[in-house]
């Protein structure tokens, strides 16, 4: 088995058993606050027998860990209960949501990184001067400011005062949807070869993603810089200034990439954290993602709802750290090729 | 120099001392049954160099981990695994790295005050009157108690260290490495205190070293560890005159040196190697 | 002490972090002088003068119902340093005996710790708290209670990263060696070399306290009316862009001036603590 | 042209800080003949190092960071030179091994892609075929088994030694006229630094390079210098051709340095005083007393 | 690295020409963009709030409509109707078919009828008096009570009719013959005769409607060819939107500052007359709201005019007018427009010391509705007008689904609730029984749970006296009864302001002689015109 075959296997594990506390921890949070979730389910107008029904249909009555034990049961066979705020089944929503608030961080995701990082080298390379400070006065004020203000901010200024891009939505409504193929916009509309489409979508994603992305800008900006200024500090840059090779490629390539190691831990945290966030933005720009779905359902106690969406938020989160552990061993080589293992 | 062999009695024994770590992917044999004897009073180099297996001996000493197999032996009675008070008392260490030893965020006096506290050794008013007495002994004035670590030079903080070691009155003292972080000024005068200590103090060394310079100079009797084994094993002079040990040999061959006198003992040495 | 100061009023930036948070903390203590009308932080009406953009004496102009924009906003800095106060003084100790724990003694205990801490690492910090928050009822408490949830793992793998590299240190294995106990070397050997990581990060963390206390008041379960919240302020005034302006975009800046001061002065500590080793 | 590759007049050092200005040097001057070898030896904190740094001009980008006095490499100033130029000369003419050779091997690089990088610095236009066929060379001349082996790995990959070999090829693989070792090989076991040690004099008699050698140990420093500067808190106390030096110490500080030295030959732990003003004392150069 | 950095670079530039980029439609059809706060409920036999009644009257048929105009029913489905005692007869057409093709019989309003009671949600209670329905052939079909029930042809407006084969080819899993009675099916999916029918529905975001091109009364062309009805659009988004010319319609749940603004922007306003109020609800039953004397004395605390102050729109335009008494004007027993409620603090006092309660232990909870933020201004309005009688509150946000549960006990339920109750047939009946007969208490519109004899009575009288007269005079007692035990506040009489752009005209809601008296029926899209720009 390679190490990196070593580290999927054992990430993964370790990420089924985080999911399982994840799912007891919010499963327990929803079944004891107070409030009948059958009477919530059937509405002002249900008679006591229907709320009775529902509350045995749904096992209210059990002790919480037999609940659980039916909940996992039912996860199993890919039921997580229906929505009230839609009156569908959960799975049946978080497949239609999710792509939409996915598609927005990863876009706001290729902003952290493509400009965050660059803003970070720069600072770091030219550290203690003019250029900076102002770089880390930029990505501080970025992260100074929780997302619903530069999503309000965004818009007011380039939505409303300087109409450049659209307030609302995922994507212009005179245009037809394209076929959902993936559930990504930006990618079905491509595999549809509509380009109206993607240009449309492509137009409606850039505020909400840059809104959504400042604060991780500012995050990668300061992470990366601080890492690689604690980089210049060891021998190899001294040894390559001591070879004289400018300072752009020293920190291009000699400081930047064994500093990125420890940065990805925390902008992989980031990236997952703008899942929490873009339900700030979401509910700014009308963006029909689950985020938005998750403030909808949490604002309406619909249980199944919210544990369903917070499981999957999770898990998509975990998914993330897996996949920055893989990008870490692939740029570690130390990890990449362990044969020291424990030493 | 050989004075102190007078004492015949070992007060620390090793029987066949292995140690065995497992990483990830295979085993390491860190120490290959090992024994030897230490008499009281005595100081004992271990030399060689990194990987030979003499900081996992020394640690094993100390309690920090137990051997895979074998025995050692405090004054004749079995070493447990787990070290009550009493035993930790007994053997003391002294660290390479006088920066990392100390704690950067309690006082000298604190750092010394823990051994009292932990073996209640003397009532509180008297630990203060100790910990002063404990500095001067190392040659530090007794106020240096209220100073932080960060206030005090490398030499300074290695004799606070070896104060700290001395507070819980053990009969061995570990040396690891005690002076190889020192210039050598200072390190000439920190030796100079060690061998004082012991002898005032009648304490028994175990001496960790790779610098053969030293070992000369301070020890009674001198182990070579090389990768696990221990090769040779003899008396100072024995082992600088006579080396039986081609790897013995090839280290006091690299030892820069700086006299003429050292040079021709060296030529003397790798000439034996050459023809034996 | 004399090197402190001098790193920290050397940097304009501290300087400026320095000034922002004292601001912010003077309003919030003072407020009852400061504020020009202290009664608006309750349940005030006046139909006269309502929805007014600044003007004197309502510099920050007036709310829906007639409220001065500017001495709510003092009174939410109180709310805000209260909560953020508090949420730090229950989940600091929680995260710090938690990460010593696992970082000195590991085994087991590290495992099943660090585990549970993942476990709540895993919820994205908003919607752990969003989810707490949102299943019980919406009140000042129950908003440090959320907050505090989400908060402690990050003390607990930040002093579990401390400890494991602490651990290392020869002076944890001198206290060892003389036989200290485990609580010793772990509330007193270790735990003050772990105090300026914590220090810095407790004073960053103020900030984004406030800044996440904000955005669950955004989303509808931060504190309650009457009671001045920022992130409510700037929620409710969202309703009324971009004509009345002026009551989403000062308390926005408000939230930024507060965070942005502590932000500053954390990365102050950061380098003159960090550069104290 | 100087008779010196490297002249060094009259340099000095501080730092500001809160406290001040702390001056690390006080006015040093020291030259390098071509081809000869010559040792800047003295404790920690004595400021040999940074004198090596201010050579390769690493110091001046310091902002904090105040230098006087003059640098002159092959006979021009180096502080009225544009920073290009100074820079054209780094790990061409003049280059730079350090103590730990482990840590100054970039981690994340192999071996062949850092020596590729320094090859590129002698000739721009080399390919990656020519620079991994010189690469091979020049790793053999350090006595490298599999030097392909070595190209493909990491530095974490290989022992202590190994790299220290690497880093010596690659700071003479531009043939520069100048190579400054810093402490090489400290953080190595004796007998591996007596191997590279003895590998690196044969190669920089070899090729003609002058060497700036730093250290603080004296043994290493009489087995590979011609000549010996001695430095005390940024002051240099003693000069001298090494045999001369070692055999005659005449200034105090010399004398205690060289007495706290354990002698494999025994004698007991030498009695060294605590440190004395006469340490203080002017230089004595007794190079300059031969020829004058 | 500078693959990144190419990555960033593209995305910013590509970002920056699209910008340029003309986006106008697609294709030459007339889109009507509205939108409401809630998700509309697809499933007819759901239905209850505003959004779902817009995507019922549209989707769906009833057998009978409200006059424009004028007060009373005219037929629809139904060509005619009769009563004999308690059973209802209705003639069908024989021109209607569904939008799957199927005809609509009689069988499918019997469908409708055993759906409706059998789902037993959204406006079903409309329906607890009725017994059973009865095809007695293709076209006729007859509705039996249990008792007499006056307003019955009106809740007609509420029973839409659904196409029973398409729903019984498509149940869904659930215990016994009728499984689930297609609600899966029916909560994505229309099943109606109406003029439009669904094409997409995303809860999140929008349900688009498309013309119907064989409805049976044929839709204008100048009607919209598409409709999207978008969901949950902040008011603010709403406003830009429609400033831009990139919304028609928004919904009567923004601000009035909101409305201001746009209207002032050159938007019209659309105004649809109540058959509602604004009632701030008292729970009858906790200290100190059980004794009369207290509850009047909140009554006379509350400042009515400012309260007409805050929905003021323009000068002509209000989101209310003042209220008279339980009913609002307009409706069978309300008073005339002239006995406007008002403030009167001295009298609050007297009845506050009349009040058998210390004012000063008490503390009351003043809830609002998270999804209305108009309802917090009232709570702190009322919050500093029940101070000055020394009456302590403190303000409770309640979202919606959390404010209907906890109504259902009387102990949970806060001393003081806010609502927007209207008539759901324009009757009456449909306003007062729900709210505040002893038998409906427990439920969303009943948070006092008012338990009265002679309420209950008058509730009684109004409903099975078939004669316009006596109606009238029991209404007009209950409505004094009402005033007399207070168990509400009466704020105002409600009337719905929209924004509209200039693209959309809505006869319904702009030509007081095409309005219906009834809440959403002016959101019929077909009778609305688009115009070309």
């Amino acid at each position: 088995m390679s190490p990196v075959v070593r580290l999927l296997v054992k990430r993964l594990s370790i990420s089924v058993i985080v999911l399982i506390g994840v799912s007891m921890l919010i499963f327990t949070i929803a079944r004891v606050i107070p409030g009948d979730p059958a009477r919530i389910a059937l509405g002002p107008n249900a008679t006591t027998e229907q709320v009775e029904k529902l509350r045995d249909k749904l096992h209210l009555d059990e002790p919480i860990y037999i609940q659980y034990g039916y909940f996992v049961r039912d996860f199993a066979k890919g039921d997580l209960g229906v929505s009230l705020y839609t009156n569908r089944p959960v799975t049946t929503d978080i497949a239609q949501f999710l792509p939409a608030t996915l598609e927005l961080v990863i876009v706001a995701g290729m902003f952290m990184i493509g400009l965050g990082i660059p803003l970070g080298i720069m600072s770091a390379r030219f550290r203690g001067k003019a250029a900076d400070n102002i770089i880390r006065v930029i990505s501080l004020l970025g992260v100074s400011a929780p997302s619903f203000v530069w999503a309000v901010i965004l818009m007011l200024l380039f939505a409303f005062f300087l109409p450049l891009f659209p307030i609302a939505g995922q994507i212009s409504d005179t245009l037809p949807v394209p076929q959902r193929i993936t559930g990504f916009l930006l990618v079905d509309s491509l595999l549809d070869g509509n380009f109206r489409a993607f240009f449309s979508a492509l137009h409606h994603i850039i505020l909400p993603a840059f809104a959504l992305a400042l604060s991780g800008i500012g995050q990668a900006a300061r992470l990366t810089r601080s890492n690689m200024v604690e980089t210049y500090d060891k021998p190899y840059i001294e040894m390559a200034q001591s070879f004289g090779f400018p300072a752009r490629r020293i920190a291009n390539r000699y400081a930047f990439r064994p500093s990125l190691i420890p940065s990805l831990t925390i902008i992989g945290l980031d990236f997952a954290a703008m899942l929490g966030n873009a339900f700030l933005v979401e509910a700014v720009y009308a963006w029909p993602g689950l985020s938005r779905y998750g403030v909808q359902v949490i604002l309406r106690k619909d249980l199944n709802a919210i544990v369903g969406t917070v499981l999957v938020i999770s898990a998509t989160f975990l998914i993330v750290n897996i996949i920055v552990d893989l990008l870490i061993a692939y740029i570690n080589p130390r990890i990449r090729l362990a044969e020291r293992g424990g030493s | 120099m050989n004075d102190a062999a007078a004492d015949i009695r070992p007060v620390l024994e090793a029987r066949n001392v292995s140690k065995v770590f497992m990483t990830a992917t295979h085993e390491v044999k860190a120490l290959n049954a090992v024994s030897l004897t230490v008499s009281r009073g005595e100081c004992l180099a271990i030399v060689g160099e990194s990987g030979s297996g003499k900081t996992t001996f020394a640690n094993m000493l100390l309690g920090i981990y137990p051997p895979s197999t074998g025995e050692l032996f405090l004054d004749g009675d079995l070493l447990p695994a787990r070290r009550t008070l009493p035993l930790r008392r007994a053997i003391q260490l002294v660290q390479q790295n006088p920066l990392s030893s100390l704690n950067p965020r309690r006082t000298v006096g604190a750092s010394l005050r823990l051994a009292l506290d932990v073996h209640d050794i003397g009532d509180r008013e008297g630990r203060k009157t100790r910990i002063g007495g404990l500095l001067e002994e190392v040659g530090l004035p007794a106020d240096f108690a209220d100073r932080y670590p960060s206030a005090l030079s490398g030499g300074q903080r290695q004799r606070v260290a070896i104060a700290r070691a001395l507070a819980c009155e053990p009969e061995i003292l570990v040396l690891d490495e005690p002076t190889s972080a020192l210039d050598v000024l200072v390190q000439a005068r920190v030796l100079q205190l060690l061998d004082e200590l012991r002898h005032r103090r009648n304490l028994t060394y175990v001496f960790i070293t790779h610098d053969l310079g030293v070992v000369r100079n301070i020890a009674d009797r001198v182990s070579v560890f090389e990768r696990g084994n221990l090769v040779e094993q003899a008396g100072t002079e024995e082992i600088f005159e006579r080396p039986a040990n081609a790897y013995t040999r090839s280290l006091i061959g690299a030892i820069p040196i700086i006299t003429d006198d050292e040079e021709a003992l060296r030529k003397k040495v790798m000439e034996k190697n050459s023809a034996g | 002490m004399r090197r402190i100061f001098y790193i920290l009023l050397s940097n304009p930036l501290s300087v400026i972090g320095l000034v922002l948070v004292g601001t912010v903390v003077f309003s919030a203590v003072f407020a009852d002088f400061i504020a020009p009308f202290p009664s608006h932080r309750g349940a005030v009406v006046d139909f006269s003068n309502f929805n007014q953009p600044p003007h004197w004496p309502n510099i920050f102009g007036t709310d829906l119902v007639g409220r001065d924009v500017f001495s709510r906003i003092l009174y939410a800095y109180r709310i805000s340093l209260i909560l953020g106060v508090v949420v730090l003084a229950i989940a600091v100790p929680i995260g710090v005996t938690v990460g010593l724990a696992a970082g000195y003694l590991g085994g087991w205990t590290e495992f099943c710790l660090m585990r549970l801490t993942d476990v709540f690492l895993s919820i994205p910090p908003l919607v752990l708290a969003m989810s707490v928050m949102g299943l019980l009822e919406p009140t000042l408490t129950n908003g440090m209670l959320a907050v505090t949830t989400m908060w402690w793992p990050w003390y607990a793998r930040l002093v579990y990263n401390v400890t494991r590299s602490e651990a290392q240190e020869g002076y944890v294995l001198a206290a060892e060696i003389i036989g200290a106990s485990r609580l010793h070397v772990m509330f007193r050997e270790i735990l003050p070399n772990c105090v300026p990581s914590i220090v810095t990060k407790m004073t960053l963390d103020l900030g984004f306290v406030i800044l996440i206390a904000s955005s669950l008041s955004f989303l509808g379960l931060g504190v309650q009316a009457p009671t001045p919240d920022l992130g409510s302020m700037v929620a409710e005034g969202g309703n009324y862009l971009p004509d009345s302006w002026w009551l989403t975009v000062f308390p926005s800046l408000a939230i930024l001036i507060a965070v942005f001061g502590f932000n500053l002065l954390g990365d102050a500590f950061r380098q003159v603590l960090g550069s104290d080793q | 042209m100087s008779e010196f590759l490297l002249d060094i007049r009259d340099l000095k050092l501080g730092f500001k800080s809160y406290a001040g200005l702390i001056e690390v040097l006080h006015g040093i001057s020291l030259n390098i003949r071509r081809g000869e070898k010559v040792a800047l030896v003295g404790e920690s904190g004595s400021g040999k190092s940074v004198t090596a740094r201010i050579i390769l001009g690493l110091l001046q980008e310091f902002s904090t960071a105040r230098i006087s006095g003059s640098v002159s490499f092959e006979g021009d100033d180096l502080e009225t030179q544009p920073l290009s130029v100074r820079q054209g000369l780094r790990g061409t003419k003049i280059s730079m091994i350090f103590q730990d050779p482990t840590s100054s091997l970039n981690p994340v690089y192999t071996i062949g892609v850092q020596f590729q990088e320094v090859l590129r610095r002698g000739d721009v236009q080399i390919s990656a075929k020519q620079a991994e066929a010189r690469a091979i060379a020049l790793l053999e001349d350090v006595s490298i088994p599999e030097p392909e082996r070595v190209l493909a790995s990491y530095p974490f990959q290989l022992s202590g030694g190994m790299n220290q070999r690497v880093m010596i090829a690659m700071a003479l693989a531009n043939e520069p006229s100048l190579l400054i070792a810093d402490e090489p090989g400290t953080a190595l076991d004796v007998t591996v630094q007596a191997q590279t040690l003895h590998l690196m004099r044969d190669l920089v008699e070899r090729k003609g390079t002058s060497v700036l050698f730093i250290s603080h140990n004296l043994g290493v420093v009489r087995e590979f210098a011609d000549r010996v500067y001695v430095i005390y808190k940024g002051r240099l106390v003693e000069h001298g051709r090494t045999s001369e030096l070692f055999h005659s110490p005449r200034h105090p500080y010399t004398k205690a340095l060289m007495a706290a030295v354990p002698r494999i030959t025994g004698g007991g732990i030498p009695d060294i005083a605590e440190a004395t003003d006469a340490y203080l004392d002017p230089m004595i150069d007794h190079e300059a007393e031969a020829t004058s | 690295m500078n693959v990144l950095a190419k990555t960033a670079a593209a995305a910013l530039l590509s970002a920056s020409t699209l910008a340029l980029m003309p986006t106008g439609p697609a294709f030459a059809e007339t889109v009507l963009r509205l939108d409401e706060v809630a998700v509309g409920e697809l499933d007819p036999a759901k239905a209850s709030d505003y959004a779902d009644s817009i995507l019922m009257f549209n989707v769906y048929d009833t057998l009978v409509v409200p006059a424009q105009g004028a007060p009373g029913l005219v037929p629809h489905l139904a060509e005619s109707w009769s009563a004999d005692g308690n059973s209802h007869t209705f003639k069908l057409r024989k021109d209607v078919k569904f939008q799957s093709g199927n005809p609509l019989t009689a069988e499918d309003v019997v469908f409708s009828l055993d759906r409706m009671k059998a789902l037993g949600a959204g406006l079903s209670y409309l329906f607890a008096n009725v017994d059973r329905a009865e095809a007695a052939d293709e076209n006729t079909v007859t509705f039996v009570l249990k008792e007499p029930y006056a307003p019955f042809v009106a809740s007609m407006l509420r029973l839409p009719i659904v196409d029973k084969k398409l729903v019984m080819e498509n149940l869904g899993d659930g215990d016994g013959d009728m499984k689930d009675w297609g609600q899966a099916f029916l909560s994505a999916n229309g099943a109606g005769s109406g003029a439009y029918k669904v094409t997409a529905h995303n809860p999140q975001q929008e349900t688009v409607m498309a013309k119907s091109a064989d409805y049976f009364l044929g839709v204008p062309d100048a009607a919209p060819d598409t409709v999207r009805l978008r969901y949950g659009l902040e008011p603010a988004t709403v406003r830009t939107l429609i400033a831009q010319g990139e919304h028609d319609i928004s919904s009567q749940w923004l601000p009035p500052e909101v409305l201001k603004a746009l209207s002032q922007d050159g938007a019209q306003l659309l105004t649809e007359s109540g058959t509602g109020g604004f009632y701030v609800k008292m729970n009858t039953t906790k200290a100190p709201l059980d004794d009369p004397e207290c509850r009047l004395a909140l009554a006379k605390a509350f400042d009515y005019s400012a309260a007409i102050k805050m929905i003021a729109v323009t000068d002509e335009i209000s989101q209310g007018s003042p209220a008279t008494g339980a009913i609002p004007v307009g409706m069978l027993g309300a008073n005339p427009p002239s006995n406007e409620l008002s403030r009167n603090l001295d009298e609050a006092k007297k009845h506050m010391d009349a009040c058998r309660y210390n004012v000063g232990d008490q503390n009351i909870e003043i809830s609002w509705i998270a999804e209305v933020p108009l309802e917090e201004r009232f709570a702190l309005l009322m919050q500093a007008n029940f101070a000055e009688l020394g009456i302590q509150s403190e303000i409770k946000k309640m979202p919606w689904a959390l404010f209907a549960e906890q109504v259902s006990k009387a102990e949970n339920t806060p001393h003081i609730s806010q609502l927007f109750v209207n008539a759901v047939t324009g009757d009456p009946d449909t306003l007062l029984y729900g709210m505040y007969d002893s038998k409906a208490a427990g439920t969303w519109q009943s948070p006092e749970h008012l338990n009265d004899a002679d309420v209950d009575k008058l509730l009684e009288e109004g409903r099975v006296n078939s004669d316009e007269a006596a109606r009238s005079k029991a209404y007009h007692e209950l409505n004094n009864r009402l005033m007399a035990i207070a168990p509400s506040i009466y704020g105002y009489d409600r009337q719905s302001v929209f924004a509209a752009s200039n693209r959309v005209k809505v006869p319904a809601l702009s030509d007081p002689s095409k309005a219906f008296g009834l809440d959403g029926m002016g959101f019929t899209f077909r009778l609305m015109e688009m115009q070309d720009n």
